[in-house]
C-alpha cells in the first residue's frame, strides 16, 4: 500500500538504540558480560506504512519492539516520536506518549488476563487514559470496536478461554485500538494462528490500517506474510539491522547475503518450484559474544577476510541501505 | 497391486468431551482411511486441530489416555497394529515405525546425554553392547550431519540448538532403519533457515535409505517441498488425497481450493486475501454432515445432512465433496 | 462498663456471615468462579455437605447469649449455678443446662460406666460422657468451634499478609524482594514444627497465641508460592499489554495479578486449612495446644483407650470429629487443585 | 526392575518381621538374677549434696551407703544404724547447743574406682574415714555445689559462715580458686560444727537441738565421699563429671549408667556387707522382725532371715515414658514390679483385691499409704480469698473447701486410690489422728450455700459486679490431663455459683505468677522427707511465706498463734504436749482454710510371683538390697506367654499380591 | 560452579544469623530465670540456693546493652555460645547440653535415617504403582488411601502400631531401645513400621503428582515412540526427571522427619533428641530447647545448600560454570 502524499515524514525515528541485558556471575554476582539484543538500531517508521522487521529467533526484534515502546529500558540511544524521544521523557509524559503507540503479542492466550472479561480487557486502556466519560460510554465504544473486527458484542462479557485463537487475537487488537494511537508494533501477531485464520486478520489488519491511519512495526519470522503485507522491510541480524529497503526491492533484489538466504530458505508453495536453499553454515551465533567485524561474516557464503576486520556501517539512504561491504550497488 | 506399507481404514479415535454427546466423548479423528506406499513420502495436511497429529498417534497406539482408537484397521504390511500385544507393539515402534515430534526441545530427556538416548533406542531393538551402539550412534550423528558429531555425543539436549536437537530426534529415529518415518511437524518450530536444511536432511535420508514417511505438517511449503502424495484433512476427516500436483494445480475441495487461496506467499499485495469466513469448529461441535459446510461458499443444505462420499477423480486423486463430480467409490 | 467477650464474638460472627455471603454473591456473579464451583458441587457434593455441616455447627456454637432457655433443663439441686451468669451457645441450648454426669458414662447408657449409679439423663448421652461427666457429643460439637477459629482465623491473618509480601516481592523485585526473601529464608529455615513449638512456649498457651503461632509459621509457603507466582505473571503478556495501556502499577496488581492469584489463595486456604487444624492437633499432643479442641481431646482420650474395661467412644468422638473434617477438606482441595489449574483455562472450549 | 526390588525387599522385611520376638534383652540375660525395672524420666543429677528427687534417689540410693538408715519392714519408720555403729542419741551442751557423734564402722571401702588409682597410685580403694563425712558435709555448705538442703542444715555451727568465708575466698584470690576443693576447704577453716574427732569419729554440734537432724542422716545427702573423686571427675579431659558418675559405699555399683534410657547396678564386691557377712550389720543383713502382718506376707521367710545382702546380683532400669507400654511390657513379664496405672486399674483391681485374670498371671498386689499431702491452696495474701478479706475470705474458703469431694475426685482420677486427708498429717505421723474427720472436708452443699450467703455472696453472686465471683485456678500443668484434673473442682464449686477460671499457664509462667504473688489457687502436693510431723506443719509457717521469701509456704498462710505454736513444738521429741501442740495447730487450719486438704496418695504395687522381698516404701530410700527373684521361672513364664501372633502378616502379604495381580490385569485389559 | 557454592554458603551463614537474631528474640523475652532455677533445683529449693543458680548461670545480665562492657549481655552471649556449639548447661538438670545432644543424635539416627530411606524408597514405590497403573482402580484406591492416610494425626498411628503390633500381635517390643547394635534393631522395627505408614500417604500422593506430572511431557512420548516398556520409562527416564521436585520434596521432608522423632521418639521411648525436645518442651527447659531448635535450623540449612548443589548434579540444565 502506498503512503499517501504529505504523509511522507517519520513517524518514528530510531537513533543508535542499544538495548543490553546485563549476564551476572560469581560470588558478587558482578556483571560478567553483556547480551546485546539491540545493539545500535538506526531505523525510520514513516506515517501510514507497514514497516516489516524481519529475522530469525534470537536476533532481537522482539526486544526491539519492547524497547520502543520502552516496556523494557534502553541504554543507549532515541527513539524519536513525532520528533520526541521516548528514551527521555519523565513517567508523567511517557504516560500520555503510551497511548500513541500500542503492541499486539503474538500469544493472544498469554496476552489476555484469563480472568478478566473481554470487555474489562478491552477497555482497560481506555479507563487508564480516560478516554469515555463513562462506563456506559466505554462499553459502547468496546461494541463498536468489536463489531468493526467481526467480533460479536454480545459476547463482551466472556472470558477469553471461551473464545477461538483468531477471536482472541481480534480483542487483542480491539483493545489496542481502543486507546486511538498512531503506531502499533504487532510482534508475530498472525505467526501462531492457521492458515484460513492468518488470511483473516491480515486483511483486518490492513482494513484498520487504511480506515485509522494506522502505522505497524510488523515484526515476524514469517516472509510469505511480510510479502504480502509490509511497504518496507528491515532484516535484523545478531542485534542489528542487516538491510533495509522496500518489500519489493528486497524480494526482487536482496543484497546482503543474509537476506538472500533468508529467502532462498522459504519452501515455496508453487509447486513448479522444488529449489534447494541457499546452503549456509553453522548456527546463529551467542549475542553475548557476537562475532568480530560483520556479524554475519562467519556464516557467510561469500565471505572474505576484511569481513571478519571491520564492521560495516549501515548505509543511511532514504529508501534503505544494506550493512555489507560487498554489497551490489 | 502390491500391498501398502501402512493402511489406516476407517480409523476412528475419541477423547472425552466437554460437548454434549452421549458417551461423554467426541471423536477426533474419523472415518480415516489412509494408505502409504513404501518409499513414499505421504503429507497429511490440515490446520490445527483437525486430527492429524491424531491420526499419527494412532498407528503407534500411543493415544495419551484417557483417548482411546474405537474402530479402524491399523494395517503394517497386512499385519493390524491393533490386535497386537503391548509388547508386541511395543517391537513395531521405533523399529518399523519410527516418529519424530514438533518439539525438539521437549522431546528429548533433558537429563540424559543425546548420545545414550540413541543408544537406549538401538538397545531397545538389537542386542548390541553398548559400545557397538555407540559407534552406530556416532555414524547416525555423522549420517544427520552433525557437525562435531563425536563431542555432541556426550552433550545434553540444552547445550544444543533446536535444529540439532531435532537432528538427534532424527538420527533416533533412523537408528533401527525404519520403513516408515512418522514426522509431526517436524520443522515447524525451527527457524527458516534451520527448516530448510532440516527439509533438505530428511529428502535427502528418506531417498538414501528408501523409507516411507509419514508427514504432518499445516505448511502447504513443507509439503510441496517433500511430499509425494497429500492428504488434506478437516475436522478429523480427510477431504481430498492426491499427488502433491493434484492437490497444489487441481485442488477441488471448497476447502483445499480456499487453503490454497488463502496463502499469502501466493497473493499479490494489493489484493485482499482470501478469507474462509468462521472457524474451525470444536470437535464434538461437528456437523453431521459434509464437516466443511458451515463455511463453504458452495455447499447447500443438502451437504449439512450427509457425509460427503468419496469421489475419485483420477488413480491418483480423490476427495469427498458432495459437489464434485467424480466416480462415487462402492464401500 | 465494657462490653462483653460474647457480645463482640457475635458481632464478629455477623461480620463474618455477611462477608462469607458477599464474598458468595461475588463468586456467583462472575462466571468463571461460578463454573469452576458448579463443577466443585457436581463433583464432590458430599464433601462441601459436611464441610457446610460443620461451619453451620460452628457458627451456632459462636454466636451465645445469657439467659434463655435450655432444652430439657430440670435444674435438679446442685447444677451449675455459673452457667445462669454464662453466656451460653445456641449449641448449648441444645442440649439440658446440667447435661453433666458424675464421670464415664457409655453411649446410650443408663448409668455410670465404673459405680452403676444412675445417670441424671439416662440414655441420652448418644457418645457417651468424659472422666468429668460431660457429654462427649456436646464436645465434639463445641470443638467444630476452635477447628474453624484455628484454621479459619489463622488463614484469614495469614492470607492477605502473605499476599501482601508475596505480590510485592514478587512484582517489584529489588531491594523489597530481597527483603522479603531473607525473612522468608530465615523462617522457612527454622522447620515448621520448632518454630511453632518455640513460639507457643514463648507467647504462652490460648488461643490467639497459637492462632499467631500458627500464622507465623504457616505464611512463608504461601507468601513464596505468591511471590513465584507473581513474578511469572510480571513477565506475562497480558501484564505488559497493560503496561503499554498504561495501567499504573496498583491497578496491574490489582486487575492482573491478585485476579490471577485468587485461585492459589482459595486452594491455599483450603489445605492450609487441614494443615492448620491437624497442627493444632500436633501441639495438643505436646500440651500446648487450645484448649477443648479436638486434638486436646484426642490427646486425654488415648490414655483412656488403654482403659480396660476399654473407654473409645471419647476417642472414637474426638477423632471422628476432626476426621471427619479434615477428610472432606482434604478432598475439597485436591478437587479444587484440579478444578482451579489455569491450565483448564487456557484449554479451548 | 522396581517389582524385584520391591518384592525384595517386602521378602526382607517379612523375613526380619518372622525372626522378631517381642523380648527386649539379650537371650543371654534370661537365666541371670537380674532384676528389671523402669523409670519415666532421666535423674537430674547424681551428686548426692544435690540430688532430691524421687528418681534421683532411685539412683543414689543403691549407690550410696548412708550413716544411718530405715528399718526395711518395721513402721512407723525406725532408723537402723548403716555406716555408723549406732544412732546416736543429742548431747545437750551448756550453752544449749546440742551436740551428735557418729562413730563409723571400721573397715568400710569405697567402691573401686579409676579416681584413687589416680591420687594414690597402685591403690583402687581406700577406706572410708571421718574425714569424708566431714568433706561431704562441707560440700554441702559450698554455695558453689547449691545443695538444697543447704538451709537446712544451717543451724550447725559455723554452716553458713564457712560458705559465706569460701565464697568470699574464693572471689578475693585466684590462687585459692585453683586449689581443689578439699584444698579450699581445708584452707577455710571447715565448718566449725562439723568435725572429725578421731579417724571415724564425727562430732556435729548445733545451735539447739534438733531432732530431725538425724533423719537428714539417713538420706544420701549426707554419705561419705572421697574427696578424689569430686576432684578426679570434673568433666573435663574425657571424664566424667560426678553428678553423672558416683563413687560411694553401697551395696551396688553403677555399671552403666544411660541415663535416658538405661541405668544398670551391679554388686557392689566392696560392700562392706559383702567384706564383712560376720558382722552381721543391721544394715547389711535381713531383717528378722518386722511388723505385724509381714510374716503372713512372706516377708519374715526363714530363708531370708538373717541372709547378707544384696541378694540380687544386677538391677536394670528401663526408661519408660509412657505408662501404658510399660505397664504392658510387665504384663508380658518383662519388668519385675509395675504400678498400678490409672487406665488398667479396673483390669487389675476388681473390690479391692486382685482381679481374677492378674491372679492367673501369677501376678500379687501391694498396697501402701504414703506420707503425702496434695491440697489445693489459696494465696492469702490475695485480696479476695485471703487474710485481707478477713471473715468474709474464711466464710468463702470454707464454702468452697465443702465442695471439694476428694472421695469423687480420687474415684475419676486415682481409681479411689487415696485417702480422702482430713489435716495436712498424714497417717502414720506423729500427730496424726485416725478418728479425726474435718467438719470443713465432709461434702455439704446446704451448709457450703448457706457460708456463701453469710460471706454476702448469695448464690456465688458478688452484690459488687452482679455477677458470680470469679477467682482463678492457676496451674502449672497446661496439658490436657491436667485439664480435665482441675475442671473437676472447678465444676464443683460452680454449683455453688463460683465462677473460677482455670489458667494454665507453663511451669515457668507459673513461677513468675508465684513470685509475684499473682495467683489465687492452686493444686500442689507434698512428700514427707522425713517421717516428723515438722516436716508438714513447716509448710504453712507463716515466715516460710513463698511470696515474701520464696519459702515453702506456698499459700503465704500467716497466723500469728500457728507461728508461735510452730516454733514450740519443732524441736520438741514426741511427746503428749507435742501432740497438744499439733492438735491446736491443725485446728487453727481447720477454720482458716488456707488450703483444701485432698488426700494421701495409696500406692498399688504389682509383681510377678518370682520376685520376693517387697514390702513398699513412702520415704524415698532404696531396698533393693532386699529384694530376691527367681530367674528360671520367669524365663519359662515369659516364654509360655509371649507368642507372637503371625498370619495376619501372611495375610497383608497376600492381600498385596492380590491387588497387585487385579491391578496388572486391570492394566493390561485398559492398556488394549 | 565455586562461585556458586560459596554464595550458597554465605546466604547460608546469612539465615543463620537471621534464625539466631530469632531465636533470641523468642527466648529471652519470656523466660523467668527464677522458674529455670526452681526447675533445676527441685520444687523444695530454698531461695537462696535459687539466687545462687541464676547468678551462676548469668541471667542476671543484661539483655542487649551493657553500659560496663559491651560484649557482656545475654545477646552477645547467646550469639557466640550458639556459633561456637557451646550451649552452657541445661535449665532443667543443670547438665551441659551438649552433652546431651551427643548422646541423643546416635539414637535419633538410628531411627530417622531407616525411617527416612525406607521411608522415601516405600513411597517412591508407592507412588510408581500407582502412576504405573494411572486411571485404574489402584490408582484410584492409592488415591483415596493416601489422603485418609493423610487425614489421621500423627498419634493415632502410634497408639495403633504400640497396641496393634506390640501389645495383640506381640511382635516387637511395644517401645524402649537399646544402644547395643545386636539388640537396637528389634526396638527400632516397629516405631519405623509406624513412621513408614504414617508418612506413606503423603509421600504417594506427592511423589505420583510428580510422576503424573513428568509422564505427559514430550520426551516420555519420544521415549514410547522408540519402544520404550512402561518400567524402564518410569524407572529410566520419570525418574531421572522427577529428582528434582524430588530433592525439593526430601527436604520438606526433613522437617517432618523431625516431627515424626519427636512423638515417636517419646512414645517409643527412644532416648533421641525428639525425646529430649518432648521433654524440654514439658519441663520448660528453655535452654535446651534452644539449642535444639538451632541443631535443627542448622541441619536444615545445611539441608537446603545440600540439595541446592545436588540439583546441579541431578540436572545438567541447571549446572554452572
Amino acid at each position: 500500500m502506498n503512503p499517501s502524499p504529505g504523509d511522507k515524514g517519520n513517524l518514528l525515528e530510531v537513533r543508535g538504540l542499544r538495548t543490553w541485558f546485563p549476564i551476572r556471575a560469581g560470588i558478587l554476582q558482578r556483571v560478567t558480560g553483556q547480551i546485546r539484543a539491540v545493539d545500535g538500531i538506526e531505523l525510520n517508521v514513516r506515517r501510514g506504512e507497514t514497516l516489516a522487521l524481519v529475522g530469525e529467533s534470537g536476533c532481537g526484534k522482539s526486544t526491539l519492539g519492547y524497547s520502543l515502546l520502552r516496556l523494557i529500558e534502553s541504554q543507549e540511544g532515541e527513539v524519536l516520536f513525532n520528533g520526541q524521544d521516548l528514551c527521555s521523557v519523565p513517567p508523567d509524559e511517557l504516560k500520555d506518549l503510551r497511548r500513541k503507540l500500542q503492541i499486539v503479542f503474538q500469544d493472544p492466550m498469554a496476552a489476555l488476563n484469563p480472568r478478566s472479561r473481554v470487555r474489562d480487557s478491552i477497555a482497560e486502556g481506555m479507563e487508564c487514559f480516560g478516554i469515555g466519560n463513562n462506563d456506559a460510554e466505554r462499553t459502547q465504544r468496546v461494541a463498536e470496536l468489536m463489531e468493526r473486527v467481526g467480533l460479536d458484542p454480545r459476547q463482551m462479557d466472556r472470558y477469553p478461554h471461551e473464545f477461538s485463537g483468531g477471536q482472541r487475537q481480534r480483542i487483542c487488537v480491539v483493545r489496542a485500538l481502543a486507546v486511538e494511537p498512531e503506531f502499533i508494533v504487532l510482534d508475530e501477531s498472525v505467526s501462531a494462528l492457521d492458515v484460513s485464520i492468518q488470511a483473516q486478520m491480515l486483511n483486518l489488519l490492513q482494513g484498520l490500517q487504511e480506515e485509522f491511519g494506522l502505522t505497524y512495526l510488523f515484526i515476524t519470522h514469517d516472509l510469505g506474510v511480510v510479502r504480502y503485507i509490509a511497504d518496507r522491510v528491515a532484516v535484523m541480524y545478531l542485534g542489528q539491522i542487516v538491510e533495509e529497503g522496500s518489500a519489493d526491492q528486497i524480494f526482487e533484489s536482496p543484497r546482503h547475503p543474509y537476506t538472500r538466504i533468508l529467502l532462498s530458505a522459504v519452501p515455496s508453495v508453487n509447486p513448479d518450484e522444488r529449489t534447494r536453499p541457499l546452503r549456509v553454515q553453522g548456527e546463529v551465533p551467542s549475542p553475548s559474544n557476537p562475532p568480530s567485524g560483520c556479524r554475519f561474516h562467519p556464516r557467510c557464503p561469500d565471505a572474505i577476510e576484511r569481513c571478519s576486520l571491520e564492521m560495516p556501517e549501515l548505509e543511511t539512504r532514504p529508501e534503505g541501505g544494506v550493512r555489507c561491504i560487498l554489497a551490489p550497488e | 497391486m502390491t500391498q501398502p506399507l501402512l493402511e489406516l481404514k476407517d480409523l476412528e479415535t475419541s477423547f472425552p468431551s466437554s460437548a454434549e454427546t452421549v458417551s461423554g466423548r467426541a471423536s477426533v479423528v474419523e472415518g480415516v482411511t489412509l494408505s502409504i506406499d513404501a518409499g513414499e513420502v505421504l503429507a497429511l495436511v490440515g490446520e490445527s486441530g483437525c486430527g492429524k497429529s491424531v491420526t499419527a498417534l494412532s498407528i503407534l497406539r500411543l493415544i495419551p489416555k484417557p483417548g482411546r482408537i474405537e474402530r479402524g484397521e491399523i494395517l503394517l504390511e497386512g499385519r493390524d497394529l491393533r490386535t497386537l500385544s503391548i509388547p508386541e507393539m511395543r517391537k513395531v515402534r521405533g523399529n518399523q515405525i519410527a516418529m519424530i515430534f514438533q518439539e525438539p526441545m521437549t522431546s528429548l530427556n533433558p537429563v540424559v546425554r543425546v548420545g545414550d538416548q540413541v543408544v537406549e533406542a538401538i538397545r531397545l531393538h538389537e542386542k548390541v553392547s553398548r559400545k557397538a551402539a555407540l559407534a552406530r550412534t556416532l555414524e547416525l550423528f555423522e549420517k544427520v550431519s552433525m557437525p562435531d558429531a563425536k563431542a555432541r555425543l556426550r552433550a545434553f539436549p540444552h547445550e544444543l540448538s533446536g535444529g540439532l536437537k531435532q537432528r538427534v530426534m532424527i538420527a533416533m529415529a533412523l537408528s533401527s532403519h525404519p520403513k516408515l518415518l512418522i514426522a509431526d511437524e517436524p520443522t515447524t518450530a525451527l527457524d527458516v533457515t534451520v527448516q530448510a536444511q532440516t527439509l533438505e536432511l530428511l529428502r535427502d535420508l528418506r531417498q538414501e535409505m528408501d523409507m516411507a514417511v509419514l508427514l504432518i505438517t499445516h505448511d502447504l511449503g513443507v509439503v510441496n517441498q517433500l511430499a509425494d502424495r497429500v492428504a488434506v484433512m478437516y475436522a478429523g476427516k480427510v477431504v481430498e488425497t492426491g499427488t502433491r500436483e493434484d492437490v497444489f494445480r487441481q485442488a477441488r475441495h471448497p476447502y483445499t481450493k480456499s487453503l490454497l487461496r488463502s496463502m499469502p506467499a501466493l497473493a499479490k499485495p494489493q489484493e485482499p486475501l482470501y478469507e474462509i469466513a468462521g472457524s474451525v469448529p470444536v470437535p464434538g461441535e461437528w456437523p453431521a454432515g459434509c464437516r466443511f459446510v458451515t463455511r463453504c461458499e458452495e455447499g447447500d443444505d443438502f451437504c449439512g445432512e450427509e457425509p460427503a462420499p468419496r469421489r475419485r477423480l483420477s488413480h491418483s486423486h480423490a476427495c469427498w465433496c458432495h459437489r464434485v463430480e467424480g466416480v462415487q467409490d462402492e464401500s | 462498663m465494657l462490653i462483653q467477650a460474647h457480645v463482640i464474638s457475635n458481632y464478629v460472627v455477623a461480620a463474618l456471615v455477611v462477608g462469607v455471603l458477599l464474598l458468595g454473591i461475588g463468586i456467583l456473579r462472575s462466571r468463571l468462579w461460578r463454573r469452576s464451583l458448579g463443577t466443585l458441587v457436581k463433583r464432590r457434593p458430599i464433601a462441601l455437605g459436611i464441610v457446610f455441616l460443620y461451619i453451620l455447627i460452628a457458627l451456632l456454637d459462636s454466636v451465645s447469649w445469657v439467659g434463655g432457655t435450655h432444652m430439657g433443663s430440670r435444674g435438679s439441686e446442685g447444677a451449675d449455678l455459673v452457667s445462669l451468669q454464662e453466656p451460653q451457645s445456641v449449641i448449648d441450648r441444645f442440649f439440658p443446662r446440667d447435661f453433666q454426669e458424675e464421670g464415664y458414662a457409655h453411649p446410650f447408657s443408663s448409668t455410670h460406666f465404673y459405680t452403676d449409679k444412675a445417670l441424671r439423663y439416662p440414655g441420652r448421652h448418644i457418645l457417651g460422657t468424659d472422666i468429668n461427666g460431660r457429654d462427649v457429643f456436646h464436645l465434639s460439637l463445641s470443638g467444630a468451634r476452635i477447628a474453624l477459629l484455628v484454621g479459619g482465623l489463622t488463614s484469614l491473618i495469614v492470607i492477605p499478609i502473605a499476599l501482601f509480601f508475596g505480590i510485592c516481592a514478587g512484582y517489584f523485585g529489588g531491594r523489597v524482594d530481597d527483603a522479603v526473601f531473607y525473612i522468608l529464608s530465615t523462617l522457612a529455615s527454622i522447620p515448621n514444627i520448632l518454630l511453632l513449638i518455640v513460639l507457643v512456649q514463648a507467647m504462652g498457651k490460648g488461643t490467639l497465641q497459637v492462632c499467631i503461632a500458627l500464622g507465623i509459621t504457616s505464611w512463608v509457603g504461601f507468601c513464596r508460592l505468591a511471590r513465584g507466582e507473581s513474578l511469572k505473571l510480571r513477565e506475562l503478556d497480558f501484564v505488559r499489554s497493560a503496561r503499554a495501556l498504561g495501567a499504573s502499577e496498583t491497578r496491574i496488581i490489582f486487575r492482573h495479578i491478585l485476579p490471577n492469584l485468587m485461585h492459589l489463595v482459595l486452594i491455599t486456604f483450603v489445605l492450609l486449612f487441614s494443615g492448620l487444624v491437624l497442627s493444632e492437633a500436633t501441639l495438643s499432643f505436646l500440651g500446648i495446644g487450645i484448649d477443648e479442641s479436638w486434638g486436646q481431646m484426642v490427646d486425654l482420650a488415648r490414655l483412656e483407650l488403654a482403659r480396660d474395661p476399654v473407654v473409645y467412644w471419647n476417642f472414637f468422638g474426638a477423632f471422628a470429629a476432626l476426621f471427619g473434617m479434615i477428610l472432606p477438606v482434604n478432598m475439597l482441595g485436591d478437587t479444587l487443585r484440579d478444578i482451579l489449574d489455569p491450565r483448564t483455562l487456557s484449554e479451548d472450549s | 526392575m522396581i517389582s524385584w526390588r520391591t518384592f525384595l525387599g517386602l521378602a526382607g522385611a517379612c523375613a526380619a518381621l518372622l525372626a522378631c520376638s517381642n523380648d527386649p534383652y539379650p537371650a543371654r540375660d534370661a537365666q541371670q538374677k537380674i532384676l528389671y525395672s523402669s523409670f519415666s524420666s532421666a535423674p537430674r543429677t547424681l551428686d548426692p549434696a544435690v540430688a532430691y528427687s524421687v528418681v534421683d534417689h532411685m539412683v543414689t540410693g543403691n549407690v550410696y551407703d548412708t550413716l544411718l538408715e530405715y528399718h526395711f519392714l518395721k513402721r512407723p519408720y525406725q532408723l537402723i544404724p548403716g555406716l555408723a555403729m549406732e544412732v546416736p542419741e543429742a548431747e545437750i551442751l551448756e550453752d544449749g547447743r546440742a551436740r551428735y557423734r557418729f562413730s563409723l564402722r571400721e573397715e568400710i571401702l569405697f567402691q573401686e574406682d579409676p579416681c584413687f588409682t589416680h591420687f594414690h597410685p597402685g591403690t583402687k580403694t581406700r577406706r572410708v574415714t571421718a574425714h569424708d563425712m566431714v568433706f561431704s558435709l562441707q560440700r554441702i555448705a559450698d554455695p558453689k555445689v547449691n545443695s538444697p538442703i543447704s538451709s537446712t542444715l544451717i543451724r550447725i555451727l559455723g554452716f553458713a559462715e564457712f560458705g559465706k568465708r569460701l565464697q568470699q575466698m574464693r572471689d578475693e584470690s585466684e590462687a585459692f580458686a585453683a586449689l581443689p576443693v578439699h584444698g579450699q576447704y581445708e584452707e577455710a577453716g571447715g565448718i566449725e560444727g562439723v568435725r572429725a574427732s578421731g579417724d571415724l569419729d564425727l562430732e556435729i554440734v548445733l545451735d539447739s537441738a534438733y531432732p530431725q537432724l538425724l533423719y537428714w542422716f539417713a538420706m544420701p545427702f549426707t554419705t561419705p565421699l572421697p574427696w578424689e573423686a569430686v576432684v578426679y571427675y570434673d568433666g573435663n579431659e574425657g571424664r566424667n563429671a560426678f553428678e553423672e558418675h558416683p563413687v560411694g559405699t553401697g551395696p551396688f555399683i553403677l555399671s552403666t549408667y544411660d541415663k535416658y534410657a538405661r541405668i544398670v547396678f551391679d554388686r557392689n564386691p566392696n560392700w562392706y556387707g559383702a567384706l564383712h557377712p560376720e558382722w552381721q550389720a543391721p544394715g547389711a543383713t535381713y531383717p528378722s522382725e518386722g511388723e505385724a502382718g509381714d510374716g503372713e506376707a512372706g516377708l519374715l521367710d526363714p530363708e531370708y532371715v538373717g541372709r547378707p545382702l544384696p541378694l540380687i546380683d544386677r538391677i536394670e532400669f528401663r526408661m519408660e515414658k509412657e505408662d501404658i507400654p510399660s505397664f504392658a511390657k510387665f504384663l508380658q513379664g518383662y519388668y519385675d514390679a509395675s504400678g498400678v496405672i490409672q487406665e488398667s486399674f479396673n483390669m487389675v483391681v476388681q473390690e479391692d483385691n486382685l482381679s481374677d485374670e492378674m491372679v492367673e498371671l501369677g501376678v500379687d498386689l501391694v498396697k501402701s499409704v504414703s506420707p503425702d499431702i496434695y491440697y489445693l491452696g489459696f494465696n492469702m495474701d490475695d485480696p479476695v480469698v485471703g487474710h485481707k478479706a478477713g471473715e468474709r475470705g474464711r466464710k468463702l474458703r470454707q464454702a468452697m473447701s465443702l465442695m471439694v469431694d476428694t472421695e469423687g475426685y480420687t474415684e475419676r482420677f486415682a481409681n479411689k486410690r487415696g485417702i480422702p486427708a482430713q489435716s495436712l498429717l498424714p497417717p502414720g505421723l506423729f500427730g496424726f489422728d485416725e478418728s479425726y474427720r474435718n467438719p470443713y472436708r465432709q461434702v455439704d452443699l446446704a451448709h457450703a450455700k448457706r457460708l456463701m450467703e453469710e460471706a454476702g455472696y448469695p448464690g456465688g453472686i458478688d452484690p459488687n459486679t452482679g455477677r458470680a465471683i470469679r477467682l482463678t485456678f492457676d496451674t502449672p500443668d497446661p496439658s490436657a490431663q491436667g485439664r480435665a484434673r482441675y475442671q473437676f473442682f472447678v465444676d464443683s464449686w460452680r454449683k455453688l455459683g463460683v465462677d473460677v477460671e482455670i489458667a494454665a499457664t507453663n511451669y515457668n509462667q507459673f513461677q513468675e505468677k508465684v513470685g509475684n504473688g499473682a495467683y489465687q489457687l492452686f493444686m500442689w502436693g507434698w512428700v514427707a522427707d522425713y517421717p516428723d510431723p515438722e516436716n508438714f506443719l513447716f509448710l504453712l509457717h507463716g515466715p516460710n511465706g513463698r511470696t515474701a521469701s520464696g519459702g515453702p509456704n506456698t499459700a503465704n498462710f500467716n497466723h500469728a498463734r500457728y507461728s508461735e505454736l510452730f516454733l514450740q513444738m519443732k524441736d520438741m521429741p514426741n511427746s503428749p504436749e507435742r501432740a497438744l501442740l499439733i492438735d491446736e495447730m491443725l485446728k487453727i487450719l481447720e477454720v482458716e482454710r488456707p488450703w483444701i486438704e485432698l488426700f494421701h496418695r495409696e500406692n498399688y504395687a504389682l509383681y510377678h510371683h518370682w520376685l520376693a522381698n517387697v514390702k513398699p516404701v513412702g520415704l524415698s530410700f532404696s531396698t533393693l538390697k532386699y529384694r530376691d527373684l527367681d530367674a528360671p521361672l520367669r524365663a519359662r513364664w515369659r516364654e509360655d506367654h509371649n507368642h507372637p501372633i503371625r498370619w495376619p502378616l501372611f495375610l497383608v502379604v497376600l492381600l498385596f499380591a492380590a491387588m497387585m495381580v487385579r491391578g496388572v490385569q486391570t492394566y493390561l485389559e485398559e492398556r488394549q | 560452579m565455586i562461585a556458586y557454592i560459596v554464595r550458597r554458603l554465605l546466604h547460608g551463614v546469612g539465615i543463620v544469623l537471621g534464625v539466631l537474631g530469632l531465636l533470641f528474640i523468642l527466648f529471652f523475652t519470656v523466660t523467668s530465670p527464677e522458674g529455670m532455677a526452681t526447675k533445676a533445683l527441685g520444687e523444695k529449693a530454698p531461695p537462696e540456693a535459687i539466687a545462687q543458680w541464676v547468678t551462676n548461670h548469668g541471667y542476671d545480665r543484661p539483655l542487649f546493652w551493657n553500659p560496663e562492657s559491651w560484649s557482656d549481655t545475654l545477646l552477645v552471649d547467646h550469639y557466640y555460645s550458639m556459633l561456637s556449639f557451646d550451649f552452657g548447661r541445661s535449665d532443667a538438670d543443670d547438665r551441659p547440653i551438649m552433652d546431651r545432644i551427643k548422646q541423643g543424635a546416635k539414637p535419633s539416627l538410628y531411627l530417622t535415617v531407616p525411617l527416612f530411606f525406607i521411608g522415601l524408597f516405600l513411597s517412591l514405590s508407592g507412588a510408581m504403582l500407582v502412576a504405573f497403573f494411572r486411571g485404574t482402580f489402584i490408582d484410584k484406591a492409592g488415591l483415596v488411601v493416601s489422603v485418609l492416610a493423610m487425614s489421621i494425626p500423627t498419634m493415632v498411628y502410634i497408639i495403633a502400631g504400640q497396641y496393634i503390633l506390640g501389645k495383640v500381635l506381640l511382635w516387637f517390643p511395644i517401645s524402649g531401645f537399646d544402644r547395643d547394635p545386636t539388640m537396637v534393631w528389634k526396638f527400632l522395627m516397629l516405631p519405623v513400621i509406624v513412621g513408614m505408614i504414617e508418612s506413606l500417604g503423603g509421600g504417594v500422593r506427592f511423589y505420583r503428582t510428580v510422576f503424573l506430572e513428568e509422564s505427559n511431557r514430550d520426551y516420555v512420548r519420544t521415549a514410547r515412540a522408540k519402544g520404550c516398556g512402561e518400567l524402564q520409562l518410569m524407572t529410566h527416564h520419570v525418574l531421572g526427571n522427577a529428582m528434582i521436585p524430588l530433592l525439593t520434596q526430601v527436604v520438606v521432608a526433613i522437617p517432618h522427619l523431625f516431627l515424626g522423632a519427636l512423638l515417636t521418639e517419646s512414645f517409643f521411648g527412644i532416648p533421641g533428641l525428639g525425646a529430649a525436645m518432648v521433654e524440654a518442651i514439658h519441663g520448660n527447659d528453655f535452654s535446651t530447647l534452644r539449642a535444639l531448635v538451632f541443631i535443627g535450623c542448622l541441619l536444615f540449612i545445611v539441608a537446603q545448600i545440600v540439595t541446592d548443589i545436588a540439583y546441579t548434579v541431578v540436572d545438567p540444565r541447571v549446572r554452572l560454570k
